[in-house]
């Protein structure tokens, strides 16, 4: 059992995705009880490899068919994915428990349930084969099954979402296609698709042309999926139109997962010692800074509260890109870090979102007055994740900039903390004007669709309370362990991607 | 010549017109207004990436690689390694369309129109 | 006459579909033009060696045209 | 010698638990519970500081980590004596405070009390992080946590003006945080530890003095803000708006005096003396806090309402603690860290005799308050007192840290300094006198003096008692946790008197 | 519009041609034998395919064993996409089931009654030509996807003619969902047999038919057949999903 968790990981979800259709043909309950288990499971079972490769010490292999690499497939998991895993996990179990409330609003189409948990499961079926695989093309494959369950989920959503989602299949699909492309590229230069065969085969390529180029289409491609700053067109539609209560989960981690990815071709794959690679961190981190500053200033200039949070998103994939850029090891545990702090923040603040959509169809800041009086615990998690964004200790958000700041300056870029300092302040901006909107606005008549009075005194139902709290909990779980996570990947960094 | 022409065509000509072809599609995407034509654009371009691929695994000489029981080396077979990862990216895309058609005639449904200025123009009517 | 000759030939048709495409102003005629855009992609795949990938493509070429004709058929022929 | 134990952590948790409790229980449960988890809270915080006062005296240091908050650094928590003269000052005035709020916003019928108790108990909890942090890490964490939990307390009226002044208070507090944050990075990448250290760890000549004078620039920043010194001072006679207690507790216990107390930290503990004069940044700080002496007693006169005139009258104080750290002799830096114990019991009493009056007449505005000593004489009495202690009178608290100060000065042959000083005394006496002279004269200038009585139990206790315990420190600044000694071991760097 | 689009052909195909002389060879020329693609992976794949999988088709063992994980995620692909199109046009019915073949169509002829009889004698042909596309991809080309995609241009062609009146059956989407979604679990419960029996996942070598064959190595055999047989299921539900979906919003006013 435990030498079969990685692949397991991914295949119980599966199972529940492609059976939900047929279950809920009977039952539309159970269909939606089973890829809900099938997540938990999920998340357990990624749990359990975190302990394993933690009591290892060393990256565990999994062969696909019993085929060794590079002839089959392989899954590698090593310090910095199992982590991933476990967050992709989390987030999926906690997600799929959220949208139940969601989705039992719609109950004439019988299919409408069982269609979107099994798109939700892919979703994170997709991404928990993303951070696992060691597969160039395996990386494809699940990339597209991402962006399938993405497209679908904000096609879902409210009604200017399938333009969104559109544009988002374009976009996406150029940004999948650059990535095949790059994957070619290297290819015709290697001659295999194993990541850590083709870590060892680039070193004797003496064209360097190939690999720039190759370069170039990955940061393109995977700049697109993690809508890094000038490739960033989709995001904000899609993430403000999408499905309210999968809308957590694609903005949390669809973007992040495609961050992880170019850290793996950046560190793992390519060799530091490469000549090009100076230009292209500082291109990356051009890139970066942009989207950061970009991001931050754009987000000031909305009152709807799903694109405060989109903009904000795309500044904050340039803090990841910026741990990238840096490339020292406190760079590199930042963006991890901010890659998993993030994610809970990202989908916590939209749990939110989705919360007081549920109760009160808010969409907009200027009608958040008073709200706290009715839905204190979504307040109080708004402020905790919002104050984690911000930067501000002790929550996670304060720690991945700690750790960036650090690399920054050991690097002697005193630029990037002057970024991260501003960004920060930005962010405080707008998100101290919901704090001030929620707390000091003046009130709004609502039609309460949720009623505490009816619901024995119940802000909102348990399956939405329990995913914001879990959120809310695990930012304050990630800031004051952070050297947890850090010693955790700290001897994988150093092993595998620096040495 | 024509020796010469196959010599530029194998080590350059191929490439570069595959690229042309993947630059049209992209091209066509970006600026055709109607996601129609944006969706045959998208074929296009996968149909570029996904020759390119193939032409990365042909051999002079080769036959198809399906094995044939007088030919043994492995030089006579063309690389199937390509032709597997494209079979799937062939299937990707076909899904891709799938749910793009669809989200085409949602778009109409919803705006009356697949053109991009006039839904970038004009705000859903209600 | 030598495949590699072929293949330029076959590409430089594509092109050509591509462009037509790009400029063409009845959807109907598009996707036609597209049905051939994917014959010629399949006789490319075979010349080149892929069987499998030709084959595919030859039959996700019909499938795919029926349904831009059928989506078509709910949206209107015309283009700006 | 280090002793081991979880005191130091107990007491910072003790009132974030309550605030907890507090924010849990809400409007469910009636006032009495939540007051009484505030009171009980405070008490058993004031019980854990005061019990660890004996060995920090006898050169005993507690010191806890409780685990690593960042790669390479723990979460460390140390009482030495300059933390452990901010953590008296603080835990002991909460119960003070605590019970003057309570009788102060029912008096008042004030909403939102939930909240308002909540910030106040995690306002505690950073404040007394604050003093007891063991190096910067933790003590930026409790310093932010402070800014945070201060701005619904500024806001607290969650009306414009209100909005307008937590506005201006974050923005002053978070740009300074977060170039002190940027500062902190600096110094660990090129120091290699974030401990506080007895003279410093940052070596003179370790880097060019610009680059050395930015840097203390930079990370004094955030307590210069939180102290409000000039030019930075602009938010805390904005934060006004909020309720007298708020206002105590920001003027007197917690806000500004975590400010001076950081400046005390980074100058005394990370920079040290040596350092910080080859910088330039100790005469920078002199200088400034000079210049905001004088202004700010010039302000202050000018000032009709009684709540911005005391405000004016805090930055000043401050600006003393500043002063006397910036002079950098261990004799006025004694005077700052007991100028932070005198300033506290002082100030508050002010504070709280205003905030009686607002709420026993309504009245705010100095002009109006003719002749109340016939209305309130007990808070009238206690006013005067602690008029003339901050104005440095002998027999009062701000005697013992003034002196300190101006010994200090001459000393160091700041001669300048010494005259600044003691025209800030007359400074001082030119704004409070006019006050108490009103309240002593025989022109009634409204109605409601005539009517009611003296102020609620509530709150008169707490005045009475912070006046006579500013007495107290005035006539033997060693009574009770013996805060001179300590004040004086922290300027010498720990070890115990003698 | 037109004029940009006429600069943009332009600029692109000149833009590539500059490119391709100025960059010089980056590619491995077009036929090289001895490229990196065309050695390492693909000789071991070419030399030891037969042997490891008992595959003549390499392209199906690549396909199928080698990399059997990735096709497995390519019949999901297949089925999302139909999942998701399902969802999207779900809500709002334009046309209502069976209008159709109720008034305008009954007894229509689609292109003449030769080209109706064509049409009926091609169904079965492709269909039997899609079972054996499946049995034999093993050994020649084809595979599970063609043989589905077969199946499905079969009831398309039923579907599509009119008078046909479906003779086949009528699926509904859901239906073909569900259908899809049996045939991705049979390729993945095939994956996690050989796990109950000591092997990896999709380890054909472990797959517990054992008693059915004298040599190990055929139960590869054994197991692409049944993976394809999945492809096929999936790959037919799915298009017909899709196209069920697209059909109920079309309006056939013609």
């Amino acid at each position: 059992m435990i030498n079969h968790l990685p692949v397991l990981i991914i295949i119980v979800p599966l199972m529940g995705a492609i059976l939900c259709p047929l279950i809920s043909y009977y039952s539309p309950e159970w269909g939606k009880k089973t890829v809900i288990g099938a997540l938990f499971a999920s998340f357990v079972m990624s749990v359990m490899q975190l302990v394993n490769v933690a009591e290892r010490g060393e990256p565990v292999h999994y062969w696909m068919g019993g085929w060794n690499p590079p002839y089959g497939i392989e899954f590698v998991i090593d310090g910095v994915n199992a982590v991933m895993i476990a967050m992709v996990a989390a987030i999926g179990a906690m997600t799929a428990l959220f949208s139940s409330p969601f989705e039992e609003a719609n109950p004439k189409h019988r299919f409408r349930s069982a269609g979107y948990y099994s798109i939700l499961c892919f979703l994170a079926i997709g991404l928990l084969g993303m951070s696992s695989t060691g597969d160039a093309f395996n990386l494809y494959v699940f990339m597209e099954i991402v962006s399938l369950a993405g497209y679908g989920l904000i096609a879902i959503g409210e009604e200017k979402a399938p333009v969104a989602a559109f544009r988002y299949l374009l976009t996406g699909t150029i940004g999948a296609c650059m990535y095949l492309m790059g994957v070619g590229f290297l290819y015709s230069a290697t001659g295999t698709l194993n990541m850590a065969d083709m870590a060892v085969r680039l070193q004797d390529v003496e064209n360097m042309t190939v690999i720039i180029i190759a370069m170039a289409c990955l940061v393109v491609g995977l700049g697109v999926k993690m809508a890094l700053f000038p490739l960033h067109g989709w995001q904000p539609a899609a993430h403000s139109y999408a499905h309210h209560a999968a809308d957590p989960m694609i903005a949390g981690i669809m973007i992040k997962i495609p961050a992880y990815a170019m850290f793996r071709f950046f560190f793992c794959i390519f060799d530091e010692s490469l000549p090009m690679m100076g230009a292209v961190h500082k291109i990356v981190g051009v890139m970066a800074v942009c989207g950061i500053l970009f991001g931050s200033l754009k987000a000031l200039r909305y009152h709807k509260y799903n694109k405060i949070l989109a903009y904000s998103s795309i500044g904050q994939v340039g803090y990841i890109a910026l741990g990238f850029a840096i490339g020292n090891f406190y760079g590199i545990a930042g963006a991890v870090l901010h890659i998993v702090s993030h994610a809970f923040m990202k989908t916590g603040l939209f749990y939110t979102s989705a919360a007081l959509k549920y109760k009160y169809h808010i969409e907009y800041t200027d009608d958040l007055g008073q709200v706290y009086r009715k839905m204190p615990v979504t307040s109080l998690t708004l402020v905790t994740l919002a104050l984690s964004m911000v930067g501000l200790p002790p929550f996670a958000g304060f720690f991945s900039k700690w750790y960036l700041a650090l690399g920054a300056i050991q690097n002697g870029q005193y630029f990037y903390v002057a970024v991260l300092v501003a960004s920060s302040l930005l962010g405080a901006i707008y998100f101290f004007r919901i704090f001030e909107k929620l707390f000091m606005g003046e009130e709004t008549e609502m039609e309460d669709r949720y009623p505490a009075a009816e619901h024995g005194g119940k802000e909102l139902p348990l399956r939405i309370m329990i995913p914001l709290l879990m959120a809310a909990a695990m930012i304050i779980a990630l800031g004051l362990g952070n050297s947890l996570v850090v010693d955790f990947i700290e001897k994988t960094v150093l092993e595998v991607f620096l040495a | 010549m024509i020796d010469v022409l196959e010599i530029f065509l194998a080590e350059k000509g191929i490439y570069m017109l595959t690229f042309i072809l993947m630059g049209l599609g992209i091209f066509g995407m970006i600026v055709c207004g109607n996601y129609m034509k944006k969706i045959i654009c998208m074929n296009i371009m996968q149909v570029a990436i996904i020759f390119f691929f193939l032409t990365l695994g042909q051999k002079d000489g080769g036959t198809l690689p399906v094995l044939v029981h007088n030919l043994t080396s492995a030089e006579e077979y063309i690389n199937p390694l390509p032709h597997a990862l494209m079979l799937t990216a062939i299937v990707v895309s076909l899904g891709t369309t799938g749910v793009a058609l669809a989200l085409l005639m949602k778009i109409k449904e919803i705006y009356g129109t697949i053109e991009e200025e006039e839904i970038t123009g004009k705000r859903w009517k209600k | 006459m030598p495949v590699i000759l072929l293949e330029a030939y076959f590409l430089l048709i594509l092109i050509a579909i591509a462009i037509v495409v790009i400029f063409h102003k009845d959807l109907l005629a598009v996707t036609v033009i597209y049905c051939a855009f994917s014959f010629v992609a399949m006789v490319l795949y075979i010349l080149v060696g892929a069987a499998d990938v030709a084959f595919t493509e030859a039959v996700i070429g019909v499938i795919s045209t029926v349904y831009f004709i059928i989506a078509i058929k709910s949206i209107s022929r015309r283009c700006k | 010698m280090i002793i081991e134990s979880l005191r130091p952590l107990a007491a910072v948790a003790v009132s974030l638990l309550a605030a907890v409790l507090i924010m849990i229980c809400g409007n469910r449960v009636k006032p009495d519970v939540r007051e009484g988890i505030t009171l009980g809270a405070a008490v058993i915080k004031a019980l854990l500081v005061f019990s660890m006062v004996p060995a920090v005296l006898a050169g005993n240091e507690y010191y806890c980590s409780p685990w690593e908050i960042v790669d390479g650094i723990s979460l460390a928590f140390r009482t030495d004596a300059a933390g452990m003269v901010f953590a008296c000052v603080a835990s002991g005035l909460w119960i003070v405070t605590s019970i003057y709020s309570i009788g102060y916003m029912r008096g008042h019928h004030e909403k939102n009390q939930t909240g308002y108790f909540a910030a106040f108990a995690v306002c505690l909890s950073s404040a007394i992080g604050i003093a007891f942090a063991a190096n910067l890490i933790t003590f930026f964490i409790f310093y932010e946590m402070l800014t945070i939990a201060t701005y619904p307390l500024v806001s607290h009226y969650r009306n414009d003006s209100a909005k307008a002044s937590g506005r201006k208070y974050l923005a002053y507090t978070l740009i300074s945080g977060q170039l002190f944050f940027a500062a902190i990075v600096t110094v660990y990448v090129k120091y290699g530890t974030l401990d506080f250290r007895a003279g410093g760890f940052i070596e003179a000549g370790s880097m060019g003095q610009t680059a050395m004078l930015l840097l203390f620039i930079l990370m004094l920043g955030g307590g210069a803000v939180k102290s409000g010194l000039m030019p930075l001072h602009g938010w805390l006679p904005s934060a006004m708006v909020a309720p007298t207690p708020v206002s105590a507790l920001l003027h007197a216990v917690a806000v500004v005096k975590a400010g001076a107390f950081c400046v005390l930290r980074i100058v005394w503990f990370v920079f040290g003396a040596e350092s910080a004069a080859w910088c330039g940044g100790g005469r920078l700080l002199t200088w400034l806090a000079a210049a905001t002496i004088i202004l700010s007693s010039l302000i202050a006169m000018r000032k009709d309402n009684l709540k911005a005139r005391l405000a004016y009258s805090t930055i000043g104080q401050l600006s003393y603690i500043i002063l006397g750290i910036g002079i950098l002799a261990p004799y006025s830096v004694t005077g700052a860290a007991f100028h932070i114990v005198a300033h506290a019991f002082l100030k508050i009493t002010l504070f709280m005799c205003a905030g009686a009056i607002y709420v026993t007449t309504g009245l705010s505005e100095i002009s109006t308050m003719g002749g109340l000593f016939k209305r309130m004489p007990v808070t009238c009495v206690c006013f005067t007192a602690a008029s003339l202690g901050i104005a440095g009178l002998p027999l009062l608290a701000g005697f013992v840290s003034k002196m300190n100060i101006i010994r200090g000065a001459f000393m160091e042959n700041k001669l300048f300094f010494v005259a600044v000083l003691v025209a800030a005394a007359l400074f001082a006496l030119s704004y409070l006198i006019p006050v108490v002279r009103i309240f002593f004269g025989k022109e009634i200038s409204s109605p409601v003096i005539n009517e009611g009585g003296e102020a609620s139990p509530a709150m008169l206790v707490p005045i009475v008692i912070t006046a006579v315990v500013s007495f107290i420190l005035g006539v033997m600044p060693n009574a009770g946790p013996q805060l001179y000694n300590l004040a004086v071991m922290a300027a010498q760097g720990g070890g115990p008197i003698g | 519009m037109d004029k940009v689009k006429v600069i943009g052909v332009i600029v692109i195909i000149a833009g590539v041609i500059t490119a391709g002389f100025v960059m010089g060879d980056f590619l491995p020329a077009i036929g090289d034998i001895n490229s990196a693609p065309n050695g390492y992976l693909s000789v071991y794949y070419i030399t030891n395919a037969l042997h490891d999988t008992e595959a003549p088709n390499m392209v199906t063992a690549v396909l199928a064993d080698y990399r059997g994980f990735d096709t497995l995620f390519e019949t999901c692909v297949m089925f999302l996409a139909g999942v998701t199109t399902l969802m999207v046009l779900s809500s709002k019915r334009k046309v209502v089931k069976g209008k159709r073949n109720e008034h305008d169509l009954n007894g229509v002829s689609f292109g003449g009654t030769v080209l109706d009889t064509g049409f009926r004698i091609i169904i079965p042909v492709i269909v039997i030509y899609a079972f054996y596309v499946l049995s034999h991809g093993e050994i020649s080309l084809g595979g599970g996807f063609q043989a589905g995609a077969l199946l499905a241009i079969a009831y398309m062609i039923d579907r599509l003619i009119p008078s046909f009146q479906n003779s086949l059956g009528n699926f509904t989407e859901e239906a073909a969902a569900i259908i899809a979604g049996l045939g991705v679990f049979i390729y993945a419960f095939t994956g996690v047999l050989p796990m109950f029996n000591g092997g990896y996942f999709l380890e054909y070598d472990h797959l517990p038919f054992a008693f059915m064959t004298e040599e190990i190595v055929m139960l590869h055999s054994v197991g692409i057949f049944m993976i394809e047989a999945g492809v096929t299921v999936c790959v037919m539900g799915t298009i017909i999903n899709i196209l069920e979906v697209v059909l109920e919003r079309t309006e056939f006013d013609d």
